[in-house]
């Protein structure tokens, strides 16, 4: 048991005995519940600085998996595998750094089944690190499918509404994808005759197989995204599920079809991606401007971030398909500046949900009279999400922009627009909510915000705009990894290309 | 015309003849009758194929046992027979394609059919020779079937045991023997003895 | 047709008998009673092969076969008898027509 | 030095928002304004050196580079592969010129706002929002990088976005600061994808490579693929930034957000909207003149575009009613002309009016604010008049102003008044440019200048001369029903607004007007020596001899010799070509606002059609509302309520659901309970698979 191989292991399953724990705690009512969210509380701190510190110890230098464990478990083939890359370690950190946030926002906000509530978070978050963190197809897939579990619970039991619909919609939307996935998984098996994801990074498939593999995987991908048009079920389950389901699913859930993309289809089946980066383009260009547009229109407050979410995962996958090393740190900072921003932004919106019970634009105007400091942190959060230089916002969306410019210019005049319609809609809900008279009765007595609900926000500020100045400490941890990514990818689809144009000869 | 083949054609005529009246006669009295008539007609064709020891258990069993028992289910049952022919020509069409289909077939392959010669050359039990059906029957089916024979018997007794429990209702207000619970009886439960005190009475 | 017995001679009663089996389920669809005796001639058209068959190939396999069926026959019957007298004793009547609380 | 510069306000405006309330409204003030004129004095301590000393202290020639060049590295910020951006200060001449510009406008706004925001609520906010400006205009012009650039520019956006929305209460100007902010956006969606073009054809992001990139492309320029064509790079990427350009600097089809703009309050419109920010499309284009001077079709559109704009918002200045609005067409109006002047090669000329433009537009902003002021915050004209009595040293100012902008001067001699050099210079230039673009700029900029001085005189002789026109004293001066409606609909500032000083509204505005207070004059008084002076002390370095320029500027921008020595050797009759236009001006303003005042609405009631095409400003807000924004709406709607709920949630997986139901509905009627109906289905089944089993078997044949 050395720092090396342990680490991993302990920030994974960590959250887990903090799940156990919770259960154990005796009693029903207000004391054990505040017990529960002590003890919550406490074990995803822990695990937060714990992944600072395997941040810290990570080499950005290596391109390779680093902290990597891997012994036999079930059968010859599924073995318990786990490591790092410079891909998937900010995802560890990014998830071990929100889920104290959540629990914090829902310390006063959720009072009924404190003690399930907690429990199912920490199981959530052992589910998610153990996406990020595993490197056997069959884990892989074990806990990308666990994470629907607990989210289908939190939206269907703590959630709105019309919860229960919101969560079957989400469950069915992300398991059809995930079948398929599954089947072409047993095909990879049966291809490379292993489930270790190291090995089957150096396997090629045969290039016909790689697109069904492809399609496969992009259609559980595509779901989680989500892309336009899979992603009907997100703004349901976002206005149905309370706030820190909003801010995991948000910043965390939806990263995984990024990460997917990013470990799988473009490096397993190059030849796939390089043929169907059009089809990716014009769907992430579509998810830009439409769902920005429709954005525009929306009258609910989480159905309008929802929607703004979709626009800016657009950003995302055009990317990643873009191939070259601009458009993957972009994508990976995008990914992890939109966990920031996005989940600040369901937070805001929390923050008045709590007080209003309302989610309608229409019920606020005039915010910034009682809660100026409120109006600050959401300005900020809608400035970053509109994508202005100087958060963090801005970097994802210009590195994307002039990564996917060099591929073909007609994507990045399409998304560009996004930046003009993002502005629209974003300024469009601040106007609406914080700027205004004062005229709601019901608005007049509102709090500015709690010591909670600063300690809450106000890291996340200063994270968005110290990345926005800043970014080098993340573009230095995944520039190792996606410099071999790319590097990877261009020799196999170059390869390819020369094949072919030889046989053509 | 040879002998059998006259007297085929007469079991064979008389067989789908009574057949026919099963199915169309109004009364069902006279259905059961026919399909007697059908049953033992059908035996004479066992009978001139060979099978004499099935012929005569057609007879035994299904005019015995199996058409008495329909016979009795009919006229015990007081049901206006004559009100279930209404509307009978309703599915006839359909029934007359399917069956009108189903005989062609049947006839078709009737008559293309070819039996290879490896199995011609190669019966599963063949016939004995020299001995009489019944005897070669029994040969086999005690022998070689003897777990097949045990496993009809099964059905058959299961059949009993169902048919029994399916018809036997007790009547609340009939006095019946229960031999077990007179047997299980004991003076201790049945019998109290009292002490009198004499000039009391009880 | 040859002078003798053949083999078609006895398809062809087994095929008209079975023919009119079926037949009958179609006309006599409300009677169970005749539904069941329709059951019965088929039941015998598919002995009437097996035994035709059977002396055919020389092989006693198919009568036994036939034997078997007699009994699944008779238990047949039987079982369905019990069950259209107890259907009687419960409803009063064996009309088709009434019998339908099996649907879904 | 140059971190203190462009750090100082960063610093003021985080003390001042963050800690506003906390230390109060005067602290807050007192501490920005300080900072600000820290680095103002420290901007002008890096400026003489340059104009009139032997150039920019501790500035290099680099290796390649293109002048001498005084680069700060801050700290990293982008590195990907290929791309290494840092956070440069730059400063060379150019710099230098927007530094002074900057924060010397800055901190006389700061002082004046002292005065002129004294009873607002918020105040330790505005201090905060416009020290956060100048930041962000102080990175825009020591950009080291396209970037950093973009990253002022839009800096300067969120700040003029919150600037114009100061008075959050009211609608008008939460939605003229949306509006400034995505007609911006529009702008800046071609800003960003020209610096992709240029990071793609150059291969740098940084001034200094692409500059040297270009350089090296020599006679065979490259050609890129963009959308569907296969373009000249450079003209591409040269009309993608001038879309930012455009944008930022409010010309003509994306201008429509400036007048709007003047909802915010005066100060923000002197410093903002009239003296910075909006030149920094001007600076962006002078910047990069070594990428534009390789695209003569590039240069060509900024011509047009310019000149239309010099032109076209001229004309709407004519008939506006609103102070403000007058002014604010007049900045854009002399935006076409540096545009101009960029266009045909005079960059430095451009400079020259973008730098004496910056004093006489501020002063007269924060005149025209002064006498808003004095009318209790009364913005209409109509309502004015005859105050020439009431405030004087205002008036005496805005004199000063208007000359300034009129450009009154003698052709032929150093005697006249900032922008008489500067605007002759520019016309001087277009007509020497030549060709039919040249003359069309050159008649274009003319006529402007025409009607520069019509409407100039027309405030001046609304506001101050003839007599009072105010609500008591005359509102039924205006029977035109027409005219009626367009008041009501032109005064943004109803009464219960809340930067209502609070006086009592008795008597009649005129009467109850005042001198403002001594701290809101100073700044004027500093102005105005600027209006006066610049031009003439300037005239050397940026315009006179083509030596002096390229001395002064020392490579920064592209100095286009012959045209330069082409444009002072002009006929005689062009350079008097724009002081007859002023003249002419001025004698139709006296003339229909002094001498006989009913002409004006004799006109406008003989051309309709014509008043109202200009009142309305030629339409364009409700155009685009109709081409743009309403499509917008409506296919956002369409693509929710059509494709995401009805066709994706209700026909395909509800839908689905649905269908499931259904079909097993229709389903569970086949099991009817009927014994025969079972035993017909088997019947039929047997025959059919007999059927099939003859069928496949082959004995049908």
């Amino acid at each position: 048991m050395t720092f090396e191989n342990s680490i991993l292991s302990i920030i994974t399953f960590l959250p887990l005995l903090g799940a156990v724990a919770v259960l154990f705690v005796p009693g029903r009512g207000g004391a054990s519940d505040n017990t529960v969210r002590s003890i919550a509380l406490l074990t995803t701190l822990v695990t937060f600085a714990l992944s600072l510190v395997m941040w810290a110890a990570f080499d950005p230098s290596n391109a390779g998996f680093q902290f990597v464990v891997d012994s036999a478990w079930i059968g010859d083939n599924i073995g318990y595998r786990v490591g790092v890359d410079g891909i998937s370690v900010l995802f560890v950190v990014l998830t071990a750094l929100l889920m104290p946030f959540c629990i914090l926002s829902s310390w006063d906000s959720v009072g009924t089944r404190v003690r399930e509530y907690m429990l199912v978070f920490l199981v959530l978050e052992t589910l998610m690190l153990g996406v990020f963190v595993t490197l056997d197809l069959a884990m892989f897939y074990v806990f990308f499918e666990g994470t629907l579990l607990p989210m289908f619970l939190i939206i269907g039991i703590w959630g709105g509404k019309r919860r229960i619909q919101a969560s079957y919609k989400f469950f069915f939307y992300t398991f059809v994808g995930s079948v398929l996935m599954l089947l072409a998984m047993m095909a990879m098996y049966w291809d490379a005759g292993t489930t270790d994801i190291q090995q089957l990074l150096t396997h090629s498939f045969p290039t016909g197989m790689q697109t069904w593999l492809w399609l496969a995987f992009f259609a559980s991908f595509a779901v989680k995204m989500p892309m336009w048009p899979f992603h009907r079920w997100l703004p349901e389950a976002h206005v149905e599920a309370p706030t820190a389901g909003s801010v995991i699913l948000a910043a965390i859930l939806l990263k995984l079809g990024g990460y997917g993309f990013l470990r799988f289809s473009l490096p397993m089946f190059p030849d796939a991606s390089a043929q169907l980066a059009n089809f990716v383009f014009i769907l992430s260009v579509a998810a830009i401007i439409v769902t920005s547009l429709v954005a525009l229109v929306q009258e609910d407050m989480k159905k309008l971030i929802a929607y703004s979410s979709v626009a800016h995962m657009g950003f995302v996958t055009m990317g990643i398909f873009a191939g070259n090393e601009l458009g993957i740190q972009g994508a990976i900072f995008q990914m992890l500046s939109h966990g920031l921003i996005s989940g600040a932004l369901f937070l805001c919106v929390g923050v008045v949900y709590d007080r209003m019970h309302t989610r309608e634009i229409s019920a606020y105007g005039g915010l910034v009279d009682n809660m100026p400091r409120y109006a600050f942190a959401f300005m900020v959060f809608t400035m970053a999400n509109v994508g202005l230089p100087g958060t963090s916002g801005f970097v994802g969306e210009f590195l994307t922009l002039i990564g996917v410019f060099q591929v073909n210019t007609w994507v990045a005049f399409g998304a560009a627009f996004g930046v003009i319609f993002s502005a629209a809609y974003a300024l469009w809900l601040y106007r609406r909510i914080i700027f205004g008279a004062l005229t709601k009765d019901a608005l007049k007595g509102m709090l500015d915000l709690s010591l909670k609900e600063k300690v809450v926000l106000y890291p996340l500020i200063v994270m968005v705009i110290a990345f926005g100045f800043y970014p080098a400490p993340i573009l230095d941890t995944t520039a190792g990894a996606v410099e071999a990514l790319v590097a990877h990818y261009s020799s196999s689809v170059g390869l390819e290309t020369a094949t072919v144009a030889a046989a053509a000869h | 015309m040879t002998l059998p083949l006259f007297f085929f054609y007469v079991f064979g005529t008389i067989t789908v003849a009574s057949a026919l009246m099963v199915i169309a006669s109004r009364n069902p009295v006279h259905s059961v009758l026919f399909l007697i008539l059908c049953f033992v007609n059908s035996a004479g064709l066992f009978m001139l194929a060979g099978a004499e020891f099935l012929a005569l258990i057609l007879v035994v069993v299904y005019v015995g046992a199996v058409a008495v028992l329909f016979l009795f289910v009919v006229m015990m049952l007081d049901v206006d027979f004559g009100s279930m022919r209404q509307g009978i020509l309703q599915y006839a069409p359909i029934g007359l394609v399917v069956g009108i289909i189903l005989l062609l077939e049947l006839l078709l392959v009737a008559g293309s059919f070819v039996i290879s010669p490896e199995i011609a050359a190669s019966p599963a039990v063949p016939m004995g020779i020299g001995i009489d059906n019944t005897r070669a029957l029994g040969q086999i089916l005690y022998t070689r079937y003897i777990y097949v024979f045990q496993g009809a018997g099964a059905v058959l007794l299961v059949a009993m045991i169902g048919a029994i429990v399916l018809t036997l209702r007790h009547k609340p207000n009939v006095k019946r023997q229960d031999p077990a619970t007179q047997v299980a009886r004991r003076a201790s439960e049945t019998m109290e003895v009292v002490k009198v005190k004499s000039g009391q009475g009880l | 047709m040859g002078l003798e017995i053949g083999l078609g001679h006895y398809l062809t009663v087994a095929a008209i008998l079975f023919t009119l089996g079926v037949f009958g389920i179609f006309l006599n669809r409300k009677n169970v009673i005749i539904i069941l005796m329709s059951v019965e001639l088929i039941l015998l058209a598919v002995n009437l092969n097996l035994v035709a068959f059977s002396a055919h190939l020389g092989d006693l396999q198919g009568q036994v076969f036939a034997l078997l069926i007699l009994t699944v026959a008779a238990a047949e019957a039987a079982i369905g008898l019990a069950i259209l007298v107890i259907f009687y004793r419960n409803r009063g009547s064996i009309a088709v027509d009434d019998i339908n609380m099996m649907k879904g | 030095m140059i971190q203190a510069i462009v750090f100082l306000p960063l610093i003021g405006a985080l003390v001042a928002g963050l800690l506003g309330r906390t230390i109060g409204h005067r602290p807050s003030e007192l501490i920005t304004t300080t900072l600000l004129l820290v680095a103002a004095v420290l901007s002008w301590v890096v400026f003489i050196p340059v104009a009139f000393g032997d150039g920019l202290a501790g500035a290099v020639v680099e290796e390649g580079g293109h002048g001498a060049v005084l680069k700060v590295e801050i700290m990293r910020w982008i590195q990907v592969g290929d791309m290494d951006l840092r956070w440069i200060l730059r400063v060379d001449t150019l710099t230098a010129i927007m530094l002074v510009v900057v924060t010397t406008v800055s901190s006389l706004v700061h002082i004046y706002s002292i005065g002129y925001m004294e009873e607002d609520p918020h105040r330790s906010r505005f201090f905060a929002y416009l020290s956060l400006f100048t930041f962000a205009m102080l990175m825009l012009v020591t950009a080291d990088n396209f970037l950093q650039m973009f990253f002022g520019w839009e800096g300067v956006g969120l700040a003029s976005y919150l600037l114009i929305g100061f008075w959050y209460t009211r609608p008008a100007a939460n939605a003229a600061a949306m509006k400034a902010f995505v007609v911006n956006r529009v702008g800046d969606f071609g800003f960003a994808l020209g610096i992709f073009g240029a990071f793609m054809v150059l291969g740098h992001i940084d001034f200094d490579g692409a500059f040297h990139a270009v350089s090296e492309l020599g006679e065979e320029l490259p050609t890129m693929q963009f959308l569907a064509w296969n373009l000249d790079a450079m003209t591409v990427i040269c009309l993608l930034l001038f879309m930012g350009a455009m944008g930022k600097s409010a010309q003509f089809l994306l201008h429509t957000w400036l007048p709007d703009a003047m909802e915010g309050p005066t100060p923000v419109s002197a410093l903002i909207h009239a003296a910075t920010m909006v030149t920094a499309g001007v600076f962006m284009v002078a910047r990069l003149s070594p990428l534009f001077e390789t695209s003569p079709f590039a240069l060509a559109v900024v011509i047009t575009i310019g000149a239309i704009t010099a032109f076209f918002a001229a004309t709407i200045g004519l008939v506006q009613n609103d102070i403000k609005r007058v002014i604010a067409y007049s900045t854009c109006s002399q935006l076409g002309y540096m545009f101009v002047a960029l266009g045909v090669g005079a960059y430095s000329a451009g400079m020259f009016h973008l730098f004496t433009h910056a004093f006489f537009k501020a002063l007269l902003f924060l005149g025209a604010g002064s006498v808003i002021h004095a009318m209790h915050h009364e913005q209409d004209m109509r309502h004015m008049g005859g105050l020439r009595k009431k405030i004087p040293i205002t008036y005496a100012m805005m004199m000063i102003g208007t000359l300034a902008l009129t450009g009154v001067g003698i052709p032929g001699t150093s005697i006249g008044f900032a922008g008489f050099f500067s605007k002759d210079a520019i016309i001087e230039s277009a007509y020497a440019y030549g060709g039919t673009l040249g003359s069309f700029a050159f008649w274009m900029l003319v006529v402007a200048a025409l009607f520069t001085s019509f409407y100039s005189w027309r405030l001046v002789h609304l506001t101050f001369h003839g007599s009072p026109r105010d609500a008591q004293h005359g509102h039924s001066e205006h029977p035109d029903p027409q005219h009626a409606a367009l008041e009501t609909h032109h005064e943004p500032v109803d009464d219960d607004n809340a930067d209502d000083h609070g006086h009592a509204h008795h008597g009649s505005a005129y009467d109850n007007a005042h001198e403002s207070p001594a701290v809101m004059l100073w700044p004027l008084y500093v102005l105005a020596i600027g209006a006066v002076l610049s031009g003439v002390v300037f005239y050397g370095m940026f315009f006179h001899e083509v030596e002096h320029i390229e001395h002064f500027f020392a490579g920064s921008i592209y100095v286009d010799h012959e045209l330069i020595e082409a444009a002072h050797h002009v006929p005689l009759w062009v350079k008097w070509s724009a002081t007859i236009a002023m003249i002419l001006g001025f004698v139709t303003a006296w003339f229909m606002y002094i001498r006989s005042p009913e002409t004006p609405r004799g006109l406008a009631e003989r051309n309709p059609g014509l008043y109202s095409f200009l009142l309305n400003k030629w339409y364009f807000d409700e155009l685009y509302n109709v081409i743009f924004v309403r499509p917008a709406l409506w296919i956002g709607r369409a693509f929710w309520r059509g494709f995401d709920d009805w066709l994706i949630d209700g026909k395909l997986t509800e839908g689905l659901g649905r269908r499931v139901q259904n079909v097993t509905s229709w389903v569970v009627r086949l099991q009817s309970g009927y014994l025969y109906h079972y035993a017909f289905a088997m019947l039929i089944g047997v025959a059919a698979i007999l059927t099939w089993a003859i069928a496949a078997g082959g004995l049908l044949q």
